[in-house]
């Protein structure tokens, strides 16, 4: 067990299947000799080569349609959006292409690659190098999508993604790749080295896809979040003192449902959290699915929080990232009722 | 003040009311082009891209430097060629028929097309593998795919591999070197040279063939299927079906002021050759130096298959409403089956009789299929398949939400 | 008043702004000279010739890039994708240009255009002729997202589109072009000239982008519907007699709330129907919307009918689509409770 | 079997650990070659996309046929010049400067890249518009854009007139030309191309200019406007800026096996000239030539500027890693302002202690402007703008649901 940041837990990863199984190759831009612009792959091309870790051109659907033809026949790439807020050139092929390859061809060919992405704002990184467009990646059949909160979810998510047989959508919430956030942008902030859920095993190990986590056991609300809004939450819970149950999903799709039906049933309040645009964001299938199945146990409203409905602004970037303060205020509005 | 600047809107040379007109287009003579060697750079191939490798002349003798490459192949390929390009005729024929029958809701034809996947395909080794688009059929029925499997699909009854999930035309079969088709214009192109860059990889000797419209040149897939050829020459072969129009659209609004299509491959370093797609023997020759150069390691190469769209765009088009309607016999490259028959007589190898006798023979042996493959169902008549089937494969396996949507549905 | 079937009607509305405002141009695949594979545009470019009226190659990304720019420039590009399936790679002219350029410009440039696209399934298109990507827009902060489900409402919300300062995304569900559609794909069908929806106002006339109409008023139950789906609605009401109120959403993006909440409070009961695939479908938004507006006033668990979480099939389209017996089956699960 | 293949994978020509060696670059002599006349044909420039327009030679004469073509530029545009290229390089060092001291998040310097934009825009002319990447800073500087727009929107303070909304570089100003920039690349290639056309259309008399760099040529974007501006011929022009380098990927893998860039884009038929972006006289000329083609209506041009990003990709970026550190310093085209320098030096028209002095005042003046912005706020100091501006102009008009959500913000 060594404490490893999120990036050295992701790297580990696809060590680890670089080494296992000569069918893998990492590709991406900047990804190769330089080891990526947040240095994910860094030292990898130097460890097994460029054929197995190389540059590419800055073509976001280039790069994924080379990983749909080698996945089809027999590859397993891991490929790298350098920003989730450049995959929409490549959409045509995820959605169109990965996603439905299995299907469409009745299991002649079928598509195991991942689609790594950092994810998510909290860098003054304005309108480009903030978004979290998970729920359209998550409307359409035949994609998994996975985002983890901690090193070692990271690693072991990544390696059941690569050895998935389907094609999954990898979202890492780089505001976490150092160290967890706690939406304080102007405190001190702690590394993942003191934070125990920076314990990263060494070697193979894999998260399974579609399982949730209970981050903390509660009995009056259920928070349901993913990615850096898992700390959020955290915080808010520790401020305001409700007692809340905290679901990291982990997987989006598939969705844990029994996990959350079983907190929510228990607790019969709920709040979703999550950073991307409010309207048609994944949470409102969160809230979907468990006001269907919960119903009856719902004490209030179901509340979302969110990122409001424009584009990440830069100067005003924390008016915009949903805090503990607005998480704290959903718990109480939820107790209220 | 500047006078008003003009757009630029490419036309037809003919519309419906006009007469065709084929003026424009610059036909050199069959033997004008040498054989390049196998490691022909991009820089050296400028004639090749602006030209038309031709082999067979206006008598239908085969003549030059491709003549001469393709020399040593015997009279039997050339005669199985020529019944590839005519069942494919019996199959379009039968099949447009069944649509128009009600049988099928769809069909779409390769007329005039015909000699460029059969005789490219005839070239490949197994293994090998096609990326091609709705109207490549041909590449289906010279690899011998199983009439049933083929018109299982455009049933979509039992016999459908596909088990109804796709279009009648979006066939796919691993074993048969077709890559299943998208319906997306142009994805698939870039999706060879990822298959080409993993046969590489792989070392496994094999090679990929993407396919594409003239149409569909203009599609970001295009781009970056040439690029990343380009940056990591993989053994792969870009072929670009210039039929001239794309549904209702001429092909001069893909072209813009590039040359030609192969001209605009050059662009990105790719070697680029473009040939008369109607003349069996040319296709047969390119198509054998350009696996040749592929297998050998010397990277990706551009074709640009110069021919004429001679049917509908597909059974729910109806081109008089832009085009001629005696258009496609003005053409001036002709018929690819009328020319390499013409060929094989004239070298004493085929009779106007033994063709209508195989035009006959192919006729009744794509209906007895067809008649068979009708009785497990069509459209107006059909055996449905089990709905529970829109399910398997969505995921290899299945996750509890769709376990739960199943069963809603009743399954 | 004349009878215009939907096709008709799109037409006219072009032709009535072609006419009015020579800014506006309507260009696309086929669309010129031929006049668009459904001959929406029939006729247009003979009429206003062919710098007003053009044919583009197929490439949808310049389609859209070209239109933001033209609008940046004080154009009102009114553009065709062939169908909504081929959307895909102008996903990111559309969702990362088109959509920002207001807010990022700070208002220096804007973007007025329309974006059409056939949607829908119904025909035997398979899954690349059939899909109904509205969820993929309505997550997009700065788009505007309508669907009509009448000629009259086809012309009217097209005219108030490309007049509209904004991006819109239109969507047109191609099963309704020549006729209302019952859910019988084996019956026969009946034309806009023998339904009264088919009467259009000749000229100038708008449909407010943002409010819904109420297409049938009940008491028991508030069914959310769109294009295809409000005639489905109607159907499966007919057939199970419960006294439903029928909401034809029209826009999705901005949603009449009011109108939605005003039923809802009303009946205790809503069922919401669409035809694009289940999960982080557009319903998802509607149903956290309405539970969180209306949750005192709800009986029972707000229920979606959808299509399955697949991709459209061709031969099974009709276990596919989700028909007036899914929408029963909703409506008296909605009521037992 | 075949053995197996081998990918090819671009390499720089050097990494840290090496000489920093240019020695495959050409660098063809100064004025060797000619002017061409407006209505230059793709075919024709070919010699023009794979060879070098450079009007100064090492000794700083200005030769050949281009530099009579400027000939007529008098003295004082040419100290303009030099002036708009040291105000940049003032501009970016205190800029950069204020990164270090956190007083904004991050910021972006064109060193070496300062004669491209400074040369082209002087050409321009008002309502001429430009669709520029990040790194082209100089179009505003030499379009005399208020320094102080420029710096609030470094420091996001009340003098931005974005409001903070976007990235500190990502500027945008309809008065100055100068299109709201994105962020993702490529995508305003095509907008540029969209905007032309509607120059055309409307007749009003002005032009477009697309800017991309040699790394975003991959994307998508780039082939489609040069096919859509090859197929429609509107007044635009575009630039491609080719610094060696995107991020810490070598230009190589976007080039592949193209020739030059502008050879690429001679393959969609849009006639290319390449040029030596570091030579201010070249880049006038060309520029002048260009837009006045573009005015005159002969369509679109592409034209390449070989340059060398010499300092960081940005703030973010530390170049030691992939590159020796002493590479600038060999790059055989040297820097722009010294070559520029040079020449007036040579010419009579200006002196080493003129260019000092102006150095001087330009920095005063900068750091002057600098100053009085940074009492508005700092990324370290800020003054915070209203958080309700988030909310500001996603709509003309705000609809209901942000009205819920900027009261549910608080204001
Ligand atoms: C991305 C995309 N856009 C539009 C279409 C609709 N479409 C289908 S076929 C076609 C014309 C293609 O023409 P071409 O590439 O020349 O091929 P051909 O039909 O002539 O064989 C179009 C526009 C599509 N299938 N995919
Ligand atoms: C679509 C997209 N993909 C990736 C990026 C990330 N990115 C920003 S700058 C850059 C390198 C661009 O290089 P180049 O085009 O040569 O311009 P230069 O920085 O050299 O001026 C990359 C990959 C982006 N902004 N947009
Ligand atoms: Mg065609
Ligand atoms: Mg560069």
């Amino acid at each position: 067990m060594t404490r490893m940041t999120m990036i050295e837990a992701l790297r580990d990863a696809m060590d680890v299947k670089l080494n296992d199984d000569p069918k893998v190759l990492v590709f991406g831009e900047d990804v190769g000799y330089f080891g990526g612009v947040f240095r994910c792959t860094a030292g990898l091309q130097a460890k097994y080569g460029e054929e197995r870790v190389f540059d590419t051109p800055i073509n976001e659907s280039a790069i994924v349609g080379m990983a749909v033809g080698m996945a089809a026949q027999g590859m397993r790439p891991c490929v790298e959006m350098q920003f989730a807020d450049y995959v929409y050139p490549a959409y045509d092929q995820i959605t169109q292409e990965a996603a439905r390859l299995r299907h469409r061809s009745n299991e002649m060919f079928t598509c195991p690659l991942v689609i790594r992405m950092p994810t998510g704002g909290g860098i003054f990184g304005g309108q480009t190098h903030s978004q979290s467009p998970e729920a359209l990646f998550t409307h359409v059949a035949g994609l998994k999508v996975v985002m983890p909160s901690t090193p070692y979810d990271a690693k072991g998510l990544l390696i059941a993604a690569i050895e998935d047989p389907d094609p999954v959508i990898f979202f890492e919430p780089k505001r976490l790749y150092n160290g967890p956030f706690y939406g304080d942008h102007s405190g001190k902030s702690v590394g993942w080295a003191q934070h125990p859920a920076g314990e990263v095993p060494e070697g193979h190990y894999t998260v399974e896809i579609g399982k949730a986590d209970i981050r903390r056991a509660g009995s009056d609300v259920t928070i349901l979040a993913y990615g850096t809004m898992v700390y959020i939450a955290e915080a808010a819970v520790e401020k305001c003192g409700i007692d809340t149950e905290i679901i990291d999903l982990r997987s989006l799709l598939p969705l844990d449902l029994e996990t959350i039906k079983a907190s929510v049933e228990k607790t019969g309040r709920c709040v979703m959290i999550h950073e991307a645009t409010r309207t048609s964001g994944f949470g409102a299938e969160l809230i979907a699915e468990v006001q269907e199945a919960c119903f009856w146990h719902l004490k209030s409203p179901i509340q979302r929080v969110a990122g409001w409905d424009a584009p990440y602004p830069h100067a005003t970037e924390w008016d915009y990232f949903p805090g503990p303060e607005r998480v704290i205020r959903a718990l109480q509005k939820t107790m209220e009722d | 003040m500047t006078e008003k600047l003009k757009l630029t809107f490419p036309h037809p040379p003919a519309r419906p009311q006009d007469k065709p007109d084929f003026s424009s287009i610059v036909t050199p003579p069959a033997g004008a082009l040498g054989v390049p060697p196998p490691d022909l750079r991009a820089e050296e191939s400028q004639d090749y891209a602006n030209g038309l490798i031709r082999v067979l002349d206006n008598a239908g003798e085969a003549v030059g430097p491709w003549a001469d490459y393709v020399a040593g192949m015997d009279r039997n390929a050339l005669l199985l060629g020529l019944r590839d390009m005519l069942k494919m005729r019996a199959v379009d024929k039968r099949l447009l028929n069944a649509q128009r029958q009600g049988k099928t809701s769809f069909y779409l034809q390769c007329t005039g097309e015909e000699a460029i996947g059969c005789g490219f395909q005839r070239q490949l080794e197994k293994g090998d593998m096609n990326f091609p688009t709705y109207r490549q059929q041909t590449l289906l029925i010279a690899a011998d795919y199983p009439l049933k499997d083929l018109m299982g699909q455009i049933y979509s009854n039992e016999c459908d591999p596909l088990e109804g999930r796709q279009l009648p035309i979006m066939h796919s079969s691993r074993d048969y070197g077709f890559f299943s088709i998208s319906g997306n214009l142009g994805t698939q192109y870039i999706q060879a040279v990822g298959w080409a860059m993993a046969n590489a990889l792989s070392g496994d000797g094999k090679i990929a063939a993407g396919w594409i419209g003239d149409g569909a040149t203009a599609s970001n897939d295009f781009h970056s299927a040439l690029l990343s050829a380009s940056v990591y020459r993989p053994p792969v072969i870009l072929n670009i079906v210039n039929n001239q129009w794309a549904i209702s659209t001429y092909t001069g609004v893909a072209t813009g002021g590039s040359r030609t299509y192969a001209a605009r491959a050059r662009g990105y370093g790719i070697p680029a050759l473009r040939v008369d797609g109607n003349d069996y023997l040319a296709v047969t020759a390119v198509s054998k130096w350009a696996i040749d150069r592929a297998r050998k390691g010397f990277g990706p190469v551009a074709i640009e298959w110069f021919t004429y769209r001679v049917a509908a765009h597909s059974t729910s088009d109806d081109p008089s409403a832009y085009r001629p309607k005696d258009e496609a016999r003005a053409w001036p490259l002709g018929d690819p089956v009328e020319r390499l028959k013409q060929h094989l007589i004239l070298r004493g190898d085929w009779s106007e009789e033994r063709h209508t006798q195989a035009e006959a023979e192919l006729l009744d042996e794509v209906t007895a299929v067809q008649k068979e493959v009708e009785t497990h169902g069509t459209f107006v008549n059909p055996k449905p398949i089990s709905p529970a089937t829109i399910f398997k494969g969505v995921y290899a396996e299945m996750p509890e939400h769709l376990h739960r949507q199943r069963q809603e549905m009743g399954y």
